[in-house]
């Protein structure tokens, strides 16, 4: 089996010399260890920069709503996910972009390394058989790959892409997780005060820079309610209540989108457990609507649509 | 002549609980995984043992977010102004950022009260960096990991103890009559020249700086640009966690009759940061938006004020979702 | 317009909590619940005095900000209520609504908001009795959770405390 | 430590509609404290941060001239947060003032010459502030010719109409008032504001030209005044900015190394050319 890096390169060598895009979206090395960097290809000429491993983590379904380029765009499970999402609340057109699916095992978490070597610095990192071999100032160290994944890739639901124009490398299956919504469930069964106390925590720590809102693929709206002026929602300072409001309710406006890739986690800055408030809104949706989201390019989104006997438990 | 003393390392502590009853004290703390700048109670909570710190020393001068003033009918009232303080363990390049602070909110012109204010009331203890970080190009922009600029008392560890050099009055004024400090020794002076050499041999990260500015004069309309910004998310975070960067928005919160207007940190990196209220945008797209950042940093700050508003510090390399490295950036444009 | 969907209630001082009655902001649909609630007016059903009523066209017109912000400027509890499913006068607002406030009340009760301080309940025109009822209910529930804590602006707690 | 971002109370005198569509007002504003009035010192072409309590601030451009020592007026147009709320305010209530921020005109540099303005629609307030400043008594004779051309879509958009039909009686300025489009009560000029000073063909002869308006106005105004001679360097625009602090410190409103609120928001077009085109 030919490896997939090369594949990839194989799919947009084809796609740019045959005209079908004008540019091709994937991933090149990047200028740190365990980093690969987003990189847009507009010739055949420059393929060979594209690259594939286990660090290529951004979800560049979030370029797709700004171009109006013909795309063909380098996607795992979870970014074809979000793409599928755009495609059906028409925020991208089908016919302007070629999805190329990389079945993907999980993305190595840059933070669970770091701490697993006590934040001493990383100078050079490779990838080999299911092992990251780590070396910096006087230490080497070799972790394995699995235990060093994003909590989101190990409760992947979704390893292959759902759609797709083009597969490079075989199909894998999901992950079996046993009880996916562990997390979300601990805390649900807490008291008031316990879930406060843990949410006001985590939420001290934002800086309101929004960069878990820009790096969303989902996040296109083009004024953020916490933007807007007339009225003035909520305030941007780091006042708490007005923090964790602007956290739910972005949770809140995903709920239904959000294909759990984990950009917003990685993009933040201060490491807040952003996940926790999107997991609780996948998993109600599931449970309530039995909706997952970006699997089906004809599926209605579950809050544009409604059913005579959606459960009413809460309401007198 | 420069004052020079040494303490033990097990003694820091005690130096730090000194300096708290006098003054407020802000160290670098760990929180979860992330280092920041925090006023500490105890000498215990601070941590000298990381390299920089993520969140910013210039908070305590120019916070995220700030109470302008409060108001109550016509009435408006700034806070109140506190006492001493000081920064401690301050990293070479942010305090340098300071400087360039400096030149931003003290001008002849104007002074903004609350920055200046702060900025008065500090004592900045710098401590040295035996071992930069690979991202770390401080020796291209002017500074160097045991620069003294910004700094009235710089901190050398030597391994079992700190050499303790007093660069300013202000320094010499927070440790006077301090009992924990002892004289540095002959080989003391000696060893921190030494360890200091040796670090800046350790910055092995260069950037071209020579001539940057005036490569930039020429390329406002480069198409450079055009495929620069490509990649950039807009998030912002290269300009949340820059020292030199100073752009603040501000806002009002509360009734006609009460309320507060604040400021916030803001980023030139968002669309809203320039868009008028008739609708028009002089900056549309990530593209003049990255290359606003550029130029403002390795271009008008040095028309403006002399020097390259970037201290080297690498956060933004570090930090960056999609690994853009300025590094790069900058390169790229020497090769124009 | 815009003016009117500010849900403010921060220019109203917040008392002290031995003197503390719970304030209640109640968003009642035109056509169901906000008739509901005249009907027990002109029919002389005793509520408690303690909700602020916001007429809406529909539950559906209800944002879940306008439920928050109440919360946040203070109010102690929220009401939503709206015609009952295939009644809504838009024929279909309370159902897309119903998906919006269960998941709204999920992730507020999941950040730590107590379940007993936003409530929904479907009201028509002619339950003057019901109304009453649903009103005393969530009067009664926030009493005795006491003054909202989690969502208020710090500078209305310290007020109110 | 003076505090450059504390607010003066101020107490709205007169609000005067300006225009047919009812979204230009001019508010006419005195300080409750008389020595931060006797202070507050501009000169023509500068601006002042307007402040309302939970609302915010913005700049606005000084439309009253600097003689009119008793009141300070701003010609403002409601388009965002700050000038909506200012429009739903009535005489008598309190904005707060900070200022006066910019450059402003160079007046003195322009002492002794003709001096020609043009401008368009709204962006016209500083310029009225000027032309009253040089036709004050004590100031007349240090200037040479005062030519205003003044355009706007239709005679119920033309503001300040009380100023117009006055300057209109004086033999000391050539006022050319002009719309795009007349209506049945209209008898004076009608076309667009570049056409006119093209008919007008004002000399360059030690003039000194000064522009303001819509960019489409601009951008055919100064090949006229170019092929009349005017050199850019006596070109003079005023710009706008998205501003917060006014003082050159939030860090918005730059174009280049300028910063239009403290570099500004008066250039000539000399120096126009040399910023990049990012307004």
């Amino acid at each position: 089996m030919k490896d997939l890096s090369q594949q990839i390169k194989e799919v947009a060598r084809s796609l740019l010399q045959d005209g079908k895009v004008d540019l091709v979206i994937g991933y090149e090395n990047g200028s740190l260890p365990l980093r690969a960097s987003p990189c847009f290809i507009r010739s055949a000429g420059e393929v060979e920069r594209l690259i594939w491993n286990a660090c290529c983590e951004t979800n560049l379904a979030t370029y797709l709503p700004d171009t109006n380029d013909r795309v063909g765009v380098v996607a795992k499970g979870c970014d074809a996910r979000a793409i599928v999402v755009e495609i059906a609340e028409r925020q991208v057109a089908r016919e302007r972009v070629v999805i190329i699916g990389v079945p993907c095992e999980g993305i190595i978490d840059r933070r669970k390394v770091a701490s697993r070597l006590g934040w001493k610095e990383i100078l050079q990192a490779n990838l080999e058989d299911g092992r990251i071999l780590l070396a910096g100032d006087g230490f080497e160290e070799t972790l394995p790959l699995e235990d060093s994944l994003y909590e989101a890739c190990l409760t992947c639901e979704q390893r292959t892409p759902p759609v797709y124009d083009y597969l490079v490398g075989e199909p894998i299956p999901a992950v079996d997780v046993i009880d996916p919504f562990r997390e979300v469930t601990t805390l649900e069964s807490q008291g008031a005060d316990q879930k406060w106390a843990y949410f006001s925590q985590e939420f001290s720590k934002c800086i309101r820079c929004y960069a878990c809102r820009e790096a969303c693929p989902l996040c296109y709206c083009p004024e953020c309610f916490i933007d807007q002026t007339q009225p003035s929602w909520f305030g941007k300072t780091n006042d708490l209540s007005d923090t964790l409001i602007f956290h739910v309710v972005r949770a809140l406006h995903l709920a239904g989108r959000c294909v759990d890739c984990g950009t917003c986690s990685r993009a933040c800055p201060m490491g807040i457990d952003l996940r926790a408030l999107n997991r609780k809104m996948i998993k109600d949706v599931w449970e309530r609507y039995g909706y997952r989201a970006g699997l089906d390019l004809a599926a209605i989104p579950p809050l544009s649509t409604f059913k005579l006997d959606d459960p009413q438990e809460f309401i007198k | 002549m420069m004052d020079a003393r040494a303490i033990d390392k097990g003694r820091i502590v005690g130096l730090l609980d000194e300096l708290i009853e006098r003054c407020e004290v802000f160290a670098p703390v760990m929180s979860d995984d992330v280092v920041l700048f925090d006023k500490i109670a105890w000498g215990s909570e601070a941590r000298l043992d990381f390299g920089n710190s993520k969140r910013l020393p210039k908070e305590a001068f120019f916070p995220p977010s700030e109470v302008m003033f409060i108001y109550e009918g016509a009435q408006a009232e700034a806070p109140p102004s506190k006492g001493d303080r000081v920064l401690f363990g301050i990293r070479p390049c942010d305090a340098r950022s300071f400087l360039l602070l400096d030149k931003v909110f003290n001008t002849p012109d104007y002074q903004d009260a609350y920055y200046v204010e702060k900025r008065e009331r500090t004592c900045v203890v710098g401590i040295g960096c035996n071992r930069p970080l690979s991202t770390c190009f401080c020796t291209s922009v002017g500074g160097g990991p045991f620069n003294e600029e910004g700094i009235d008392v710089l901190l050398s560890d030597l391994g079992d103890r700190y050499l303790v050099q007093v660069i300013s009055e202000r320094g010499r004024r927070l440790l006077e009559g301090n009992g924990l400090l002892g004289e540095a020794t002959e080989s003391d002076l000696r060893e921190g020249n030494r360890i200091a050499a040796e670090a800046r041999e350790r910055v092995t990260s260069m950037v071209e700086t020579e001539g940057l500015r005036d490569r930039l004069m020429g390329m406002y309309d480069d198409p450079f640009w055009d495929a620069l910004h490509q990649k950039c998310l807009g998030c912002g975070v290269c300009t949340y966690l820059c020292p030199t960067c100073h752009c603040f928005d501000v806002l009002d919160e509360g009734g006609e009759q009460r309320g507060r207007r604040v400021r916030i940190w803001d980023t030139c990196q968002s669309a809203l940061f320039t868009l008028h209220a008739s609708g028009h945008n002089p900056r549309p797209s990530g593209r003049e938006r990255m290359r606003q950042r550029i130029m403002h940093k390795f271009r008008y700050f040095v028309d403006n004020c002399g020097e390259i508003a970037c201290v080297g510090c690498g956060r933004c390399i570090r930090n960056c979702p999609v690994n853009m490295d300025l590094r790069e950036v900058l390169s790229g444009i020497m090769e124009r | 317009m815009a003016a009117r969907e500010q849900v403010a209630v921060q220019e109203e001082q917040v008392p002290a909590r031995a003197e503390w009655e719970p304030r209640v902001i109640a968003f009642l649909c035109n056509w169901c619940s906000y008739a509901g609630a005249d009907l027990a007016g002109v029919s002389r059903i005793q509520y408690p005095p303690n909700i602020r009523i916001i007429r809406v066209p529909c539950s559906g017109r209800v944002n879940p900000l306008f439920i928050i912000k109440s919360l946040q400027q203070g109010a102690d509890g929220v009401l939503v209520s709206g015609c009952h499913p295939g009644d809504c006068h838009y024929i279909s607002g309370n159902y897309y609504a119903r998906r919006r406030f269960a998941l709204l009340k999920s992730v507020l009760e999941y950040v730590g908001v107590e379940p007993g301080r936003v409530h929904f309940s479907w009201v028509s025109a002619a339950e003057g009795v019901k109304f009453s009822q649903v009103v005393t209910d969530v009067v009664e529930s926030v009493r005795a959770l006491g003054p909202a804590r989690t969502l208020v602006r710090a500078e209305l707690r310290s007020r109110k405390a | 430590m003076p505090n450059p971002y504390l607010p003066n109370s101020a107490v709205i005198q007169r609000i005067t509609d300006e225009n047919e569509a009812r979204d230009i007002k001019t508010f006419q504003v005195a300080f409750c404290d008389e020595k931060v009035g006797e202070a507050f010192r501009f000169t023509c072409g500068q601006f002042a941060e307007l402040s309302l309590w939970g609302v915010g601030e913005c700049p606005i451009g000084i439309a009253s001239s600097p003689m009119d020592r008793e009141y300070v007026q701003f010609t403002v147009k409601r388009t965002g947060l700050v000038t909506t709320a200012l429009h739903n305010r009535e005489e008598g209530s309190t904005v707060g003032i900070r200022g006066p921020y910019g450059n402003g005109f160079p007046v003195q540099m322009m002492e002794g010459s003709n001096v020609v303005i043009v401008a368009g629609g709204f962006a016209f307030t500083t310029l009225r502030s000027l032309t009253n400043y040089i036709l004050h008594p004590d100031n007349r004779h240090r200037f040479g010719d005062l030519t205003v051309i003044y355009g706007a879509r239709s005679p119920g958009e033309l503001i300040y109409k009380y100023d117009l039909e006055d300057w209109a009686r004086r033999d000391d300025i050539q006022l050319h008032a002009t719309v795009d489009a007349g209506d049945e009560g209209w008898t004076g000029l009608v076309g667009y504001v570049p056409t006119i000073l093209e008919q007008v063909a004002p000399s360059s002869q030690n003039a000194v030209a000064v522009v303001c308006g819509p960019p489409i106005m601009i951008r055919f105004s100064i090949p006229v005044l170019d092929k009349q001679g005017f050199p850019p360097s006596r070109i003079l625009n005023s710009l706008e900015m998205r501003m917060k602090c006014g003082i050159g410190k939030c860090g918005r409103c730059n174009i280049g190394d300028k910063y239009v609120c403290k570099d500004g928001p008066v250039f000539t077009f000399e120096e126009l050319q040399n910023l990049p085109k990012e307004y």
